[in-house]
């Protein structure tokens, strides 16, 4: 059975209060880049540790007690895959399937998810953040950095949404 | 669509629970009467202060209606304390039911005269009373130490301790002089006024993504 | 969107409006009442004479010596290194790093004990930390370490001892050369440790 | 009694685990409100699905608000809790290569591990090219060292800098979100309707 989406308000009700809890309990917000960066620290230390060593960036991150997969965030991280999980199967969306706009084929969709997603990799890094961790964790405590960051990302979107309809619209 | 009626719900338990919480918050923890800058102003009022002439006549004329309290530990109220005295050692005047009498007095206009060995004694107890709601509360000036002396006019006695505190009770610059040195005492040489730069107030938490 | 939404709009308006009407929390870093009146109990807010002269000679940066009277008194006389803070104006903004400075000893004094003493509550109130009252005041100071008392032949080697100091501490603020014997057994200062916020690990 | 952990109250060995519910929690969220479709997402920008405005911004507010009230409940002690700190160059760079990212990716870091969690295979490619983009800024962080720290104003609030209290910017923001609520609601129908 393919049930419709949550309610966006509800949606949006209870991830506040997720993100609440995760204020009042752990006394920082949700994240989600972050767990791709450890898992890029991991991947290099183990490949050439003596390179992960030297650079000034790789090694702030290792340290011998602390394995670089044991943050906060990468069990955060896989708490989502598990609960994404969790809600797709109830709702009966779990299938592998490539989803793109009507006028692109999907190949071009791949090739636009990887450049995407290196963006959007080197731009969290950049912004310290990405839409959930810097804007929305940052919003909710009012930071100025959380509104700078969401307003870059919405604002700059909207500029870009024009030259790419093509990927999207019909 | 059910759904709105589960935000609806959910909303307002949200809304319910935050108000249960700040209606607890209120009586929890006692709250100041008066702001930092009041209670400034408190501190340097000069008629804080009740002479023991004053508190021997108050006591002695029924009309008036005044209560000395003793702040000093029992051991000490026992070897001696002021005719009608209550005592309530300093560090428990907050305690409920000490309290709760303190502030009938208030209620009933009865003056509370506080007093300890010496006058310093009380005032610490008077300013935090003052600044939990306490208004009708003085201290008794040079304290119990020098109430039971009790000179018969007040000014001539200058040499006990606690009578008129805040007043030099020396010429500081003559007898800098009288020992043989300038008026200001002599500053270590390499002394560069210390000043301390405004603390940036530091993150706590580490975190964000 | 309209009728079906007019709940939650209107209980997210409520909570929107009633943020509005709070009272701004009185400053996070106050301390309750009860905590006040137990921070009297503790002894070690009192520095007595000798150490603060022993500070001075000793040119201890840590110390903040603040007199708290008139300036036409503080400028008659006062305590070398001494900043004038008179008491009417020690809530004013200009002032608040010098009780904001958690790794400096802040040691207020007058003439008397009953204003530094009014000083220190109110400060100990906002949530300062090492506050210290000069013990006595200048009457004391004017007392001990200007006049030091001889003590009489039977007194303890202690007496002696301070009596030394006093001399010497007399004779360095007089201008006189004389040298100072400085083992002045420093007075065990206990700092109250209160509850220190930690560092919460995190990051992504 | 403040955030538990930094306080102590609860102890830092659950840190790992709460993570886990917690992300099990979000993610649920997340997958059921329909974020783990890039079509749902890209929306956003193109007016046919406002759901991401809609859910992020409650979930903005409500979040602030609560955070809010638990402070002058005396529940939490705000002064503990992580703000972002602000390096205004970078944050806007960054911001706007993310917005490249979201509109030719469709997903952004958090949806996507939805829709990998569901099968999506476009979700796939982004993580991984998020893995690369993450790597290629690891590799040439030296050389943007300087740009990285440009600008810092520490963990500055929004309030502080606009000048006005934390209560009035809230129910500020609660007004700008209602509006774009209507708005977007509007702008949602008429595309919806001209496209029949």
């Amino acid at each position: 059975m393919n049930r419709k989406y949550m309610n966006p308000y509800l949606a949006g009700f209870l991830l506040g209060l997720v993100l609440l809890l995760t204020f009042y309990i752990t006394g920082r917000g949700l994240g989600a880049s972050g767990a791709v960066k450890s898992t890029v620290i991991f991947a290099v230390d183990k490949i050439s540790h003596q390179h992960a060593q030297e650079s000034g960036y790789y090694s702030q991150f290792i340290s011998d007690d602390a394995h670089p997969l044991n943050t906060w965030l990468v069990f955060e991280v896989l708490g989502v895959l598990a609960g994404a999980f969790l809600s797709g199967a109830i709702a009966g969306r779990l299938n592998f399937k490539v989803e793109h706009g009507p006028r692109i084929t999907s190949r071009t969709r791949l090739a636009m998810a990887v450049l995407g997603g290196l963006m959007f990799g080197l731009g969290s890094q950049l912004g310290r953040g990405c839409t959930s961790g810097a804007a929305l964790s940052g919003m909710a405590s009012l930071s100025l950095a959380g509104f700078i960051t969401m307003l870059a990302i919405f604002g700059s979107g909207y500029v870009y949404a024009y030259f790419f309809r093509k990927l999207w619209l019909k | 669509m059910k759904q709105p009626k589960i935000l609806i719900i959910i909303a307002a338990a949200f809304a319910l629970m935050i108000i249960t919480g700040l209606l607890g918050s209120r009586d929890r923890e006692m709250d100041y009467a008066l702001s930092p800058q009041q209670t400034l102003e408190t501190a340097l009022s000069s008629e804080s202060e009740v002479f023991p002439e004053e508190l021997a006549g108050m006591l002695e004329n029924d009309k008036i209606k005044c209560q000395p309290v003793d702040v000093r530990n029992p051991y000490d109220y026992l070897e001696g304390h002021i005719g009608p005295a209550i005592n309530i050692p300093a560090n428990t005047l907050l305690q409920k039911d000490n309290l709760r009498l303190l502030k009938k007095f208030d209620r009933d206009s009865v003056l509370m005269v506080l007093y300890g060995n010496d006058q310093s004694q009380a005032d610490y107890p008077w300013l935090i009373l003052k600044q939990v709601g306490i208004n009708n509360i003085k201290v008794l000036t040079g304290g119990f130490a020098y109430y039971i002396t009790r000179p018969q006019d007040v000014d001539d006695m200058p040499g006990i301790p606690g009578h008129l505190p805040e007043e030099p009770r020396y010429d500081f610059g003559k007898l800098m002089e009288s020992i043989g040195g300038e008026k200001q005492p002599r500053a270590p040489d390499a002394y560069e006024m210390v000043i301390p730069v405004r603390r940036k107030k530091e993150n706590k938490v580490d975190g964000g993504c | 969107m309209k009728r079906k939404y007019i709940i939650p709009i209107l209980i997210l308006l409520l909570l929107g409006a009633g943020i509005l009407i709070l009272p701004g929390r009185s400053g996070e870093r106050e301390i309750s009442p009860e905590e006040l009146l137990q921070s009297l109990s503790n002894d070690s807010r009192f520095w007595s004479t000798d150490a603060v002269a022993d500070k001075i000679i000793k040119q201890d940066p840590s110390m903040l010596l603040i007199d708290v009277r008139e300036p036409e008194q503080f400028n008659e006389f006062s305590l070398p290194g001494a900043v004038n803070i008179p008491l009417k104006n020690i809530l004013d903004e200009e002032w608040e790093p010098y009780f904001d400075a958690p790794d400096y000893d802040v040691v207020l004094f007058s003439n008397g004990q009953i204003l530094p003493a009014r000083a220190w509550v109110l400060l100990e109130r906002l949530g300062y930390t090492n506050l210290r009252v000069m013990e006595g005041g200048l009457n004391k100071w004017a007392e001990t370490i200007l006049q030091p008392p001889k003590p009489d032949a039977s007194a303890p080697g202690t007496e002696w001892e301070q009596y030394d100091f006093r001399r010497a501490a007399r004779q360095y603020f007089t201008g006189g050369s004389g040298e100072i014997n400085t083992e002045q057994p420093g007075e065990t200062i206990q700092v109250p440790r209160r509850k220190k916020k930690n560092v919460v690990e995190g990051g992504c | 009694m403040g955030p538990l952990i930094p306080q102590g109250i609860i102890g830092s060995q659950w840190d790992l685990v709460i993570a886990l519910l917690i992300g099990i929690a979000f993610g649920f969220v997340l997958e059921s409100a329909g974020f783990s479709s890039s079509r749902k997402l890209a929306g956003v920008f193109y007016g046919y699905d406002f759901t991401v405005l809609r859910v992020f911004f409650t979930a903005a507010i409500t979040a602030a608000i609560g955070l809010v009230y638990f402070d002058h409940a005396g529940w939490m002690d705000l002064s503990i809790i992580y703000v972002n700190p602000t390096f205004v160059s970078s944050a806007l760079t960054g911001g706007a290569i993310m917005g490249l990212g979201f509109i030719l990716g469709g997903y952004c870091p958090g949806t996507s591990f939805c829709g990998v969690a569901i099968g999506k295979i476009d979700a796939m490619f982004f993580t991984i090219g998020m893995f690369l983009g993450i790597f290629i800024f690891s590799e040439i962080f030296p050389w943007l060292e300087g740009f990285y720290l440009q600008r810092p104003l520490g963990p500055v609030k929004i309030y502080e800098t606009l000048g006005i209290s934390s209560g009035l910017f809230i129910f500020l923001l609660i007004l700008v979100a209602l509006a774009a609520f209507i708005v977007t609601d509007r702008v949602e129908k008429n595309i919806h309707k001209n496209k029949k």
